[in-house]
């Protein structure tokens, strides 16, 4: 789970990460209201979950409230790389003089924590990884230890920090690593600056949250911003659905990540565009395929969906039994449903359909080009 | 042959008196495989499977009283560490964690842990592993595979299934099939998969189910070009996945520029490895 | 550094360890008003830093108020192993239906800590480990890792705890360990007493904290009871000398802890009896070493001082100044002085000393042999 | 020859600006140590001992550009753990621990980190080691010792100064004299003490000073008894210590029923090693 940067600043400010002063707004009086408080030039940032928001225009700066105001005004109606504006955090303006980078994230390959400074701040770590490899410097770090302050100082050299900021620096590095292991999966500041004013300064900060380790974390639960995602992903998860939007127009009902996605690839191969990817899990009851059905119909760019399922632990009866439930629901749809059983009672599953007069495909490609061909129809 | 586990496997359960727990072992048992002891905490004394398998309030009475040597996790998330690391404790060389959902932080430990350990872990959020004919410890259904001499090695769940389904379509059998898990922070990735059915005397080919996200299949293209004689069929799911999502599996997500499909295609490509480009493709590349 | 029965409860308390209701008193007669607060059978506690407080009178029973106000007036005045008592603590009685022990140390041998659980409560665990050591559990606690629930569950099944206390136990447990990592050197419930109305009880507890910590906890330091300790000790505390006080007549002022130990060994095997032991430390000032004799000066057992330096850091030269202040300071006292000087700078400092016509001794064994015959002479 | 350090040795002293740090690392030099780096945060980039010798920020960075194969630590104890980890972390194979009053907590990390590393610790807590007229690598003053062929080992620092010099008085050298600490909780023991010595072909016989409180006597009669050909001479100091009072030495201290000065006498007799009464009579017995 990705939060939003005045939710990470927040969290930063608990661990007495410095940040610039400021507040978020939800509109454009209250933007004027902050900037009037902050009493000198202000940074206006949109608050969206997406990267590539200084380049579209959602960071500038406002010599005045009355700027800040405008600003904030124009930018609640953009869109960000598909993301709407509805929020606007409006912070100082802080004098930069130089930009770093400091992260905490995980190592898969290693199974580690890593943390990783670069003195190369203020750009994507990947574009500074290729552009100036050396200037990075990942230090591996044992969880069950903790970070060090060894290898704070390690770090502290690689970027040339001068001396007088390392003990910020140290306390910096030692908060994140806190925020880290309980249960973030990423946090980032990008850029920290140095400041004239100010010393160290975490400018913008990212953070994701491991969402397996929100039962121990509740008040992190709440963090979610839900107007930030994708309405029919907020949907699916109610029901313990992993659903992700896609562009295409076949919709897809899977059991199982793997299977999904082959799904979505082996549409794709033949032509056709997936619509989502979708994963009812293991086991999933009448009820949850239903929802999940539900969900797809909901979706316009729909215009076929297919249904496969490789019955384990899943019953294929089930399944079945939630296709009709959907249907009869939704009897008014007329979106074609090509399903594919297989495994656990298909073939009492097959039977259940059978009133349905649906189409069914025995094969992985048969049941992606029927589905892929009866989206075209209805195209057409 | 086979790897991991056989005919010897003695099977703890832990976990086995849950909902999951219950089911599994059933169908375990009723596949033929030597369950010989379940662990739930405070259910020490209690029977279960037709008063049959005795329940133990920790892993390692379990283990004193019946020589288990492997052991399938079914608890929930939240449990697992303890579970998982108690197992390592009690030195049981075999542990398939089918558990999905455990924090990344909490396998990071376990990971640390293992370094120091002759413990075999497998998983988590793995469907386990089945040797047709002999033994299976997880929930893969036993119907969909047949004794042959393909190892199959997969980060996923129904994908593998579909795999088994379509080789048995075709009679071809299959030593071990494991499936690692889809989470980020796995126990034992391909490389160690590889190895092992390298080693079988009775795998003859190996066919690998990968995914989007991590490098464990990069890892793998080179360790296949160095080290492997067999030759592999690997199909790679989530072509058409967007960056940055997560794709159902914790693991199974295109960070920044690392972990596409198409870069793990080419590499298994650059390897020698024939590439599957449906999954149903796979028996006629074997 | 030991803390008291009712210090140690207190930290139970914030660990949300069951403690029986109570309160610490220094009079009798707000140790009725306790008891009439608590409304019940009280027990009155002596609040002393020494085993065998039961045997010696230490723990009695008191029906009503006026009983408890008897009892802890009579215990006020007592001493328990040469221990006076200056504090008691009342509590409830609790119905006590069996006595647990549980405590978590540091294994030496293994470099561990380690979590020790008995269904023999009540008594010494060391006894008890004599007595029936097969119904004792120790299990090592990996300090990365920290004490884990399968742990404390496979300790639950050798103490036969009855499953309905299994969730309590779990928690206390995991409570000792948190005490136990913020430095607790030893962290023990004796007993822990399964009780018909209350369940799980920390009837007593016992807790050692690591002085070499005391730095990152503050807090803990102000749990010393200066009160407790001997005058002198406290005394030596003050200029951070290491002091421990013995029965015998001959002052001993040494620098290193193994040394100081030999000299003391030598007195007794050569005949003479030890008022102290005595570790100046490493390169002590001239105002340390006049500090120390100080100490060994005020105490009325001290018939005779040896004086053992082996110059390393420690410059002999300095220690003879610190002689010559301390005889300068305490011209009255005619205490005989033995002073042996080895290693760096030993004949400046015999130098220094010649002035004073003190005892000199080149060998160990001369040291000893002069100081004993000079306190017996003393003595007569 | 000598056990730990000898000419080879490139020391490293991590607290070299330090007061002590610097105080000792002239003597060191003076006694002809080879002393190639220091290392104190934040100071990294100036030079001491007449400016011959650099000082970095950290461990590896010393260590990369010196080669340092040993270092001494002279840093206060609440560094001293980020010090000793920093130094374990960089692969150095000699850690001399020299601080004193590291809290024990911080020493049973330590401990497990050092499971899975090749670096040994001695200390904390000690005096430091020397092999007379090659190295010396602590605080043990240099004069005191002559070379020859009797390693010590010891838990203390001024009583193994008081046997050293009484060797000397009688022109009986040491191979390589070791103060393992005095602490309860410590990198290396005796026992690992004296299987050094006994394959060291320059040692002929070892002298052992002890103290109450521990096992690690009790240990290394057991060892004396099954491993050593060599003769070992031994001094245990503390008959007099009264129970449960800690002498000095966090380690020093009768907990309970073991530990005692006797029991450890006891155990070294029936080994068959001599038992010296007093430390100087510890010359006779060689």
């Amino acid at each position: 789970m990705k939060i939003q940067e005045y939710q990470a600043k927040h969290i930063f400010q608990k661990y007495e990460i410095p940040i610039p002063r400021g507040q978020v707004a939800l509109n454009a009086s209250f933007v004027r209201q902050i900037a009037e408080d902050l009493g000198d030039k202000v940074v206006v940032k949109a608050q969206v979950l997406v990267g590539g928001r200084g380049k579209a225009g959602g960071i500038r700066l406002a010599d005045d409230p009355d700027e800040a105001e405008d600003i904030a005004t124009e930018m609640m109606g953009m869109e960000i790389n598909g993301f709407p504006v509805h929020k606007v955090l409006v912070e100082e303006a802080v004098d930069i003089k130089k930009e770093l980078y400091l992260s905490i994230g995980t190592d898969r390959t290693n199974a580690s924590p890593v943390i990783i400074a670069s003195e190369y701040g203020g750009i994507d770590i990947e574009d500074a990884a290729e552009e100036a490899p050396e200037k990075i410097t990942r230090i591996l770090i044992d969880p069950l230890i903790g970070l060090c302050d060894f290898q704070i100082r390690r770090l502290a050299v690689s970027i040339d920090l001068p001396r007088k900021h390392w003990k910020k620096f140290t306390q910096i590095a030692n908060a994140l690593w806190q925020i880290y292991k309980n249960d973030a999966s990423l946090v980032e500041i990008n850029p920290l600056v140095i400041s004239e004013q100010n010393g160290l300064v975490a400018l913008d900060g990212k953070m994701t949250i491991d969402d397996n380790a929100l039962f121990r974390h509740p008040e992190l639960a709440d963090l979610r911003d839900l107007d930030m995602e994708n309405s029919f992903e907020v949907e699916a998860q109610k029901y313990g659905i992993t659903y992700v939007h896609m562009t295409g127009n076949i919709g897809c009902l899977v059991n199982g990540a793997g299977l999904a996605m082959a799904t979505m690839d082996i549409l794709k191969l033949k032509g056709g565009e997936p619509a989502n990817f979708l994963d009812i899990g293991g086991g999933a009851s009448a009820e949850k395929v239903s929802s999940a059905l539900h969900i797809l119909f909901s979706d316009p760019q729909v215009k076929a969906v297919l249904v496969n399922i490789f019955g384990g632990i899943t019953r294929c009866d089930e399944i079945a039994r939630g296709i009709t439930m959907a249907l009869s629901e939704h009897n008014h749809i007329k979106i074609p449903l090509v399903v594919r059983l297989i495994g656990t009672n298909a073939e009492e599953g097959y039977k259940i359909l059978e009133k349905q007069n649906l189409p069914v495909a025995h094969t992985f490609s048969e049941a992606a080009e029927k589905a892929i061909s009866l989206s075209g129809v209805k195209k057409k | 042959m086979s790897i991991l586990i056989n005919k010897e496997t003695r099977l703890l359960v832990q976990g086995i008196t849950g909902k999951e727990g219950l089911y599994h072992s059933e169908l375990m048992r009723a596949y033929g495989t030597n369950i010989v002891a379940g662990v739930t905490p405070s259910k020490g004394g209690e029977w279960v499977l037709d008063e049959k398998i005795p329940v133990f309030d920790t892993v390692q009475t379990a283990m004193e009283v019946t020589e288990a040597n492997a052991s399938v996790i079914l608890v929930p998330a939240k449990f697992a560490f303890d579970s998982i690391y108690e197992a390592i404790d009690a030195h049981i060389p075999l542990i398939i964690c089918i558990t999905e959902g455990i924090p990344a932080m909490d396998m990071l430990k376990i990971k640390t842990i293992l370094k120091t350990s002759e413990t075999i872990l497998i998983g988590p959020n793995s469907p386990g592993v089945i040797t047709p004919g002999e033994c299976k410890a997880g929930i893969i259904p036993g119907a969909i595979a047949i004794p042959g001499t393909v190892g199959v090695v997969s980060r996923s769940g129904t994908l593998t299934y579909e795999v088994l389904y379509a080789m048995k379509g075709k009679k071809i059998g299959v030593s071990t099939c494991v499936g690692i898990g889809g989470d980020a922070i796995i126990g034992t990735g391909f490389i160690d998969m590889l190895s092992m059915f390298e080693q079988d005397p009775d795998t003859e080919k190996i066919v690998l189910i990968g995914e989007i996200g991590g490098k464990d299949e990069e890892l793998a293209a080179d360790y296949i070009t160095t080290e492997m004689t067999k030759p592999v069929i690997a199909y790679i799911a989530g072509l058409t996945a967007p960056k940055g999502k997560r794709m159902g599996h914790a693991g199974a997500i295109i960070e920044g520029r690392a972990g596409s499909a198409l870069q793990k295609i080419e590499l298994f490509r650059k390897a020698g490895v024939k590439v599957a480009e449906y999954p149903e493709d796979i028996p006629a590349l074997l």
